[in-house]
């Protein structure tokens, strides 16, 4: 008997079991999706939404930057380097060198708390997809700076004062203690030009020579290791000029557009025996113009190798001049 | 179907001295290319975009929505990728039979199709075996599903096949069993025959005619689900254990035959339910114009059988999955006795009430109608439950 | 009872065999013969005061000049647990298995196996665990030095950042 | 009569298959559907976390902590800020103890949640897993909100926590709990109680107690042997013992005592029970500093101890031996994964390939924490 009842009991459970788990599914018909259609169809960016804690890409603000290498020493993985030196006459510190190695970063945040001015910090910016290890390189020092030398009182440099302003109220989130203490910071406006077209300048030796994508009358002399003199020319026939003048232009990249990154890019061109290069490679520069850097490069360049047997090495450095296209970018803020 | 080439014939749509023979053959020619080529393989390919979309809204996502309008034109896009995708064929594979395996498949969906009561008329061939037939052809997948599974010589495959052998050849006998209280009842094996001896209204039905047809519909239900390797029964191609079962080693358009055979599948489970206990196309007889009534009747048997495709994905999205000594625990011990007594109480049935009784579908309507009623509530319920909803995401 | 106590009662059943007790806070340990260790382990499991079920935890240090075995013991029952040391000569170390007593003793030591080189006497299953089949060395040591490519695949990651000046930190 | 010639087949399951969670790799010996044995192998996630320990310093390695269990990453950090304190004797303020069990219970929650709905997911019901990790995603977002990051939290200090809760974050996490307890009565109406769930999982890998304690099981696998230990209620740390909540353990209602299903519902209960506590820790929690005064350059004192905490695995232990520097000599992590592992290979035999999956999902193996 008991067997029967098991029999039916089983089939009874069955039945209700299910019949409570659909009319669960059934009324998720009615709720609405969680999901975000990440990127492309929300009414406002990820990165915007983001608590204000979040832990993004690094950026370092070198206006506000002391040079105390308190955050190379907190990092545990040493992703960050930084050289700075005393400058003999002026008795300041001069940064040099600041990099952080964002493909080695992670993103633990050990190296903003000890930061006495909030100057490294991170970003609520997560999208750093790239092609190499070394465009991920994040490079501040542009031209050796002086470090911040904190002041006694307020800061007074109306150019350095919101962003002072900023980092300490980055800072303050780790000293909070209790309950909350209002910051009602304005959104930091900072001005800052992005200028889509790229100049290619190339460096044979001593020689200095611009090229603009689609330009073909350089002619270049430089010397190669071997100190023996290659000439090395853009090449000038028709059909070369024709395929140079359709090659894509190197647009800026859109996340250094986001981010604010410009500079310059040094790369080194291995050019084989046929005049198309065949390596090239990242010496240094901004990590996120890297690889339109080399597009650039690419896309001007088809030499013409007078000494077929030996290839040639070639630095060549690329820069942007400002194109006075100004776009206003605001910083995420309290 | 005589009606229908009469009725061309008599609109002088093929001349005078059309041959009554000619003008059928090219009717059924035409037909079946449209049926084929118009409805079962994009009905295959949609029920892949429907599905995902289903899915979607039940675990709170949005599913396709990027090529098309809401993503309805997803299943094209992932068809013309199958097909440029690269048909890779493994070195140790029987590479016949692995080859072959995915065309039998697609037959075992094809040829089950020949039967489709689509109206009264809309028919390819009103077989008189015509559910005998039915059943009997989609069977023919084990065989193809078995032959992927041994002619990949991958382990995993082969458990895939194998179980799907056991499976199907196990479900064909509940799944035949529960046919019977039907034919019983009509004394015809013809899908129209069988339509025809039911009611455009529900009550009607034989869903409803007595309490022993309806578990048979269940069962049948069940049984079909467990053929077309449908969850809670999709041991063959289990990706939590077997990788993709049967399916590993298959890419490209291959692949996608299974997976098109498995969609189509889920039409044919929803014509056989209805047909058999739904009453098929039956409509009330609201005007005499013979293609009017045919479309009516076409939509009112797409429309009963999308909604068991429906419910076929919604009971995917819900249960889990079986294992393989519950599924033959399931089919021999639960199924199969259950048949036999739903055969036996509907033969005695029939003994007692040779034409039926209409007051037993009034009160089995009334049940079946208290029955939603409770299941709205039960939704309802969880639905306010859960009214409270924090989203803390503000792009929401 | 406390840690203490239960080393002592094992010091008293077993006189010189356990070397050393040490009471440094916070977690007091006797140091064991390691010719001992199956006996002590099995009293310690079997006797009706101890009762220790559980070995806990168990995992090698290398100290340069030797290897020490931790066992960590712990009862479900009696809840309480103590410390028991094995102090091993650097070359060829080599115990015998707990396994016999405990069954997690057979992971454990074949991770301290695979990392710190202890050999087990009488283990089922003494292979590597963590590490590949192939691999020379045992990591954990003080003095192991990473191969530079396993297999060919490099295993140093040169960082790419060039430091413009040669002072290091 | 002779009997049919039958083989023996030997599978290789992982590292790549969907259901072994992460990569974990078991040689299977089946005779068809039925195993005779499943050996795992494990070290495909071997990152040397111990060895990276003894190059890092003490602070440094906190953000390596998360990376031993990036499921419960709360525990980790909690675990290695514990056996710092307990070195050095450091008191931690009684804010940051809150903030630490705070955020430990929601990541409780979570880890439970990815538990059960990979369960789930493994069982071949895909909706439960979107349910959980729906309410997991939840969980995140209000941890992002805490510590910036959703998976490797590096939230906790030695000596407390790096940051104290965010303005209005209390009204939130409490109006989660609202939201949470409900949806787990809705969670287990959908899979929880459903026959075929139950059906699957009673009577599958069954352990008895003293096996348990012999393979050194901890945490929900232990308890669901029947064992009621709980190192929050029995070895009581950080501040427990101010909060009133139940110890779940198995009861072998739906089968034996010690079965998969036992497994799967003291989580499902745990979870209820941390919804307490943190519904406890949100209205009590005290004001005060949350971080106490750790030196940059810390030097514990020369000795050695081990600590112990209830982790989403279970008992997690730190054994951590310093010599006086700035660098721990030797960082031992005891996990509950690891152990669990140890016990699937006596377990497999005579049960299903399907039920191998089960098996690894009811202990709740996570691979890095296995590897280390």
């Amino acid at each position: 008997m008991s067997a029967v009842s098991e029999y039916i009991g089983n089939i009874k459970d069955a039945v209700t079991s299910i019949f409570e788990g659909m009319a669960v599914t059934a009324s998720h018909f009615m709720r609405k999706p969680y999901t975000v259609q990440y990127p492309d169809r929300m009414p406002v960016r990820v990165q915007d939404t983001l608590p204000f804690r979040y832990r993004g890409i690094l950026e370092v603000d070198l206006e506000i930057c002391t040079g105390c290498l308190a955050c190379e020493r907190a990092c545990p993985i040493d992703c960050i380097v930084i050289v700075v030196d005393k400058d003999p006459q002026t008795r300041q510190m001069l940064l040099s060198q600041f990099d952080i190695d964002i493909a080695k970063c992670m993103y633990c945040g050990l190296c903003s708390e000890p930061c006495p001015t909030g100057s490294i910090h991170h970003t609520t910016e997560f999208e750093g997809a790239d092609y190499s290890l070394e465009s991920l390189i994040r490079r501040f020092v542009k031209d050796p700076v002086m470090a911040y030398k904190p002041k006694k009182g307020p800061e007074t440099d109306p150019q350095i004062a919101p962003i002072l302003f900023r980092g300490l109220n980055y800072l303050s989130e780790y000293q909070v203690s209790g309950e909350p203490k209002p910051i009602d910071a304005p959104a930091v406006a900072i001005t800052r030009t992005v200028l889509p077209p790229l100049d290619v300048e190339v460096v044979a030796g001593d020689k200095h020579s611009k090229i603009h994508p689609g330009s073909n009358t350089t002619k270049l002399e430089i010397t190669n290791d071997e100190s023996s003199a290659a000439t090395l020319a853009v090449a000038s026939n028709a059909a070369e000029r024709e395929r140079i003048t359709d090659a894509p232009q190197a647009s800026y990249p859109l996340l250094a557009q986001h981010m604010n990154v410009q500079g310059s890019v040094v790369l080194q061109a291995i050019i084989g025996a046929d005049g198309i290069i065949q390596d090239l490679h990242v010496l240094s520069g901004p990590a996120i113009l890297s690889s339109a850097a080399q597009q650039a490069v690419r896309a001007v360049a088809q030499f013409d190798v007078e000494i077929p047997p030996r290839s040639a090495t070639l630095h060549i450095h690329i820069s942007h001049a400002p194109a006075g296209r100004k776009v206003r970018h605001f910083r995420r803020d309290r | 179907m005589e009606t229908l080439v009469q009725n061309l014939i008599a609109s002088g749509a093929f001349g005078k001295n059309a041959s009554p023979h000619m003008v059928a053959a090219l009717v059924v020619f035409i037909m079946s290319a449209v049926v084929f080529l118009g409805v079962a393989f994009p009905f295959a390919g949609i029920v892949s975009w429907a599905e995902r979309r289903v899915w979607a809204r039940i675990q709170s996502r949005v599913g396709p929505n990027r090529v098309g309008p809401q993503g309805f034109l997803q299943w094209l896009a992932d068809g013309v990728k199958h097909v440029c995708k690269e048909d890779i064929i493994p070195d140790e594979s029987d590479a016949p039979l692995f080859k072959m395996a995915p065309y039998l498949v697609m037959l075992a969906f094809t040829l089950p199709w020949a039967v489709m009561p689509f109206s009264s008329s809309l028919i390819l061939a009103d077989l008189n075996v015509g559910i005998l037939y039915m059943t009997s052809v989609t069977a023919l997948t084990v065989v193809g599903v078995l032959m992927a599974g041994w002619a990949s010589n991958d382990k995993w495959s082969l458990i895939g096949g194998i179980r799907s052998a056991a499976q199907i050849v196990s479900y064909e006998i509940p799944a035949g069993l529960s046919i019977f209280p039907v034919v019983l009842m009509t004394g015809t094996l013809s899908m129209q025959g069988i339509i025809r001896a039911q009611g455009w209204a529900p009550q009607h039905w034989f869903l409803f005619a007595n309490p022993f047809t309806f578990v048979a519909a269940n069962i049948l239900y069940i049984s079909a689900l467990a053929e077309g390797n449908r969850t809670p029964f999709d041991l063959p191609e289990a990706e939590s254990e077997l990788v993709a079962g049967f399916a590993t080693e298959y890419s490209g358009m291959r692949y996608l035959f299974f997976f098109m055979a498995e969609w189509g599948n889920l039409f044919i489970i929803g014509a056989i339910i209805a047909t058999l206990f739904l009453g098929g196309w039956q409509f009330p007889h609201v005007t005499n114009n013979v293609i009017a009534m045919n479309i009516l009747q076409a939509i009112t048997f797409n429309v009963k059988v999308l909604f068991l495709v429906f419910v076929s994905m919604w009971i995917r999205a819900t249960l889990p999955r079986v294992r393989i000594d519950q599924l033959m625990t399931l089919c021999w011990k639960y199924f199969v006795p259950i048949s036999f007594v739903n055969m036996i109480g509907t033969a005695v049935w029939v003994a007692i009430w040779p034409d039926g009784t209409t007051i037993m579908g009034y009160i089995m309507l009334a049940a079946a109608i208290g029955l939603g009623a409770v299941f709205t509530q039960r939704v309802i319920y969880y639905l306010r439950r859960s009214r409270m909803e924090v989203y803390f995401n503000p792009t929401i | 009872m406390e840690s203490l106590q239960i080393l002592e009662r094992v010091k008293n059943q077993f006189g010189d065999r356990v070397l050393e007790i040490s009471e440094k806070k916070p977690d007091p340990f006797a140091v064991i013969d390691p010719k001992a260790v199956v006996e002590i382990g099995k009293f310690m499991n079997e006797d009706p005061e101890l009762a220790m079920d559980c070995l806990s935890n168990e995992t090698g240090v290398d100290y340069k000049d030797r290897i020490e075995v931790v066992y960590h013991l712990f009862s479900y029952s009696k809840r309480h647990g103590a410390v028991l040391k094995v102090k091993l000569p650097r070359e060829n170390p080599s115990i015998a298995t707990l396994e016999g007593v405990w069954k997690s003793a057979n992971w454990m030591e074949r991770e301290i196996f695979d990392l710190i080189g202890v050999n087990f006497e009488g283990h089922s299953d003494m292979r590597r665990i963590l590490m590949p089949e192939d691999w020379i060395g045992h990591p954990q040591r003080k003095d192991f030095v990473e191969p530079a490519e396993y297999h060919g695949i490099s295993t140093v990651r040169e960082s790419p950042i060039i430091r413009l000046d040669t002072k290091k930190k | 009569m002779s009997t049919l010639h039958t083989e023996e087949m030997t599978l290789n399951m992982g590292p790549q298959h969907p259901s072994t969670h992460g990569v974990l790799r078991f040689v299977v010996r089946a005779d068809g559907e039925v195993m005779r044995e499943a050996i795992p192998d494990v070290g495909y996630l071997h990152r040397s976390i111990e060895k990276i320990a003894e190059k890092v310093g003490y602070h440094g390695f906190m953000p390596y902590t998360d990376r031993v269990d990036y499921v419960c990453a709360m525990f980790t950090n909690q675990g290695w800020g514990m056996a710092c304190e307990k070195l050095a004797g450091i008191e931690v303020p009684h804010r940051g103890e809150y903030c630490r069990v705070i955020a430990a219970e929601f990541n409780r929650i979570a880890s439970h949640l990815l538990s059960v709905g990979a369960m789930a997911m493994d069982i071949g019901a895909v909706t439960p897993f979107t349910h959980a990790i729906r309410e997991r995603e939840m969980i995140n977002d209000l941890i992002e909100e805490l510590c910036g990051a959703r998976l490797t939290f590096n939230y906790m200090r030695i000596g407390g926590v790096a940051w104290d809760l965010p303005p209005g974050w209390r009204e939130k996490a409490l109006a989660y709990l609202d939201h949470f307890d409900p949806i787990l009565e809705e969670y287990n109406a959908l899979i929880s109680w459903n026959k075929i769930y139950i059906e699957r999982l009673a009577n599958v890998g069954v352990i008895t107690p003293e096996e348990a304690i012999n393979y050194n099981l901890v945490g929900p696998n232990l308890r669901a042997c029947g064992i009621k230990w709980d190192i929050r209620k029995d070895i009581p740390y950080s501040v427990y013992p101010e909060f009133e909540f139940d110890v779940p353990i198995g009861d072998g209602h739906w089968g034996k005592l010690g079965d998969s299903m036992d497994r799967y519902v003291v989580r499902i209960r745990e979870m209820a029970e941390s919804s307490k506590i943190l519904r406890q820790a949100l209205q009590k929690i005290p004001a005060g500093p949350v971080l106490a005064k750790v030196a940059r350059n810390f030097k514990p004192p020369a000795g050695e101890c081990q600590i112990r905490l209830e982790s989403g695995r279970g008992d997690m232990g730190w054994y951590v031996v310093s010599d006086g520097t700035g660098y721990p000599w030797r960082v031992h992590v005891r996990t509950g994964s690891f152990a669990a592992m140890g016990i699937i290979q006596k377990l497999s035999a005579g049960l299903m390939i399907a039920d191998l999956v089960t098996l690894i999902a009811s202990l709740d193996v996570i691979a890095p924490e296995i590897d280390r």
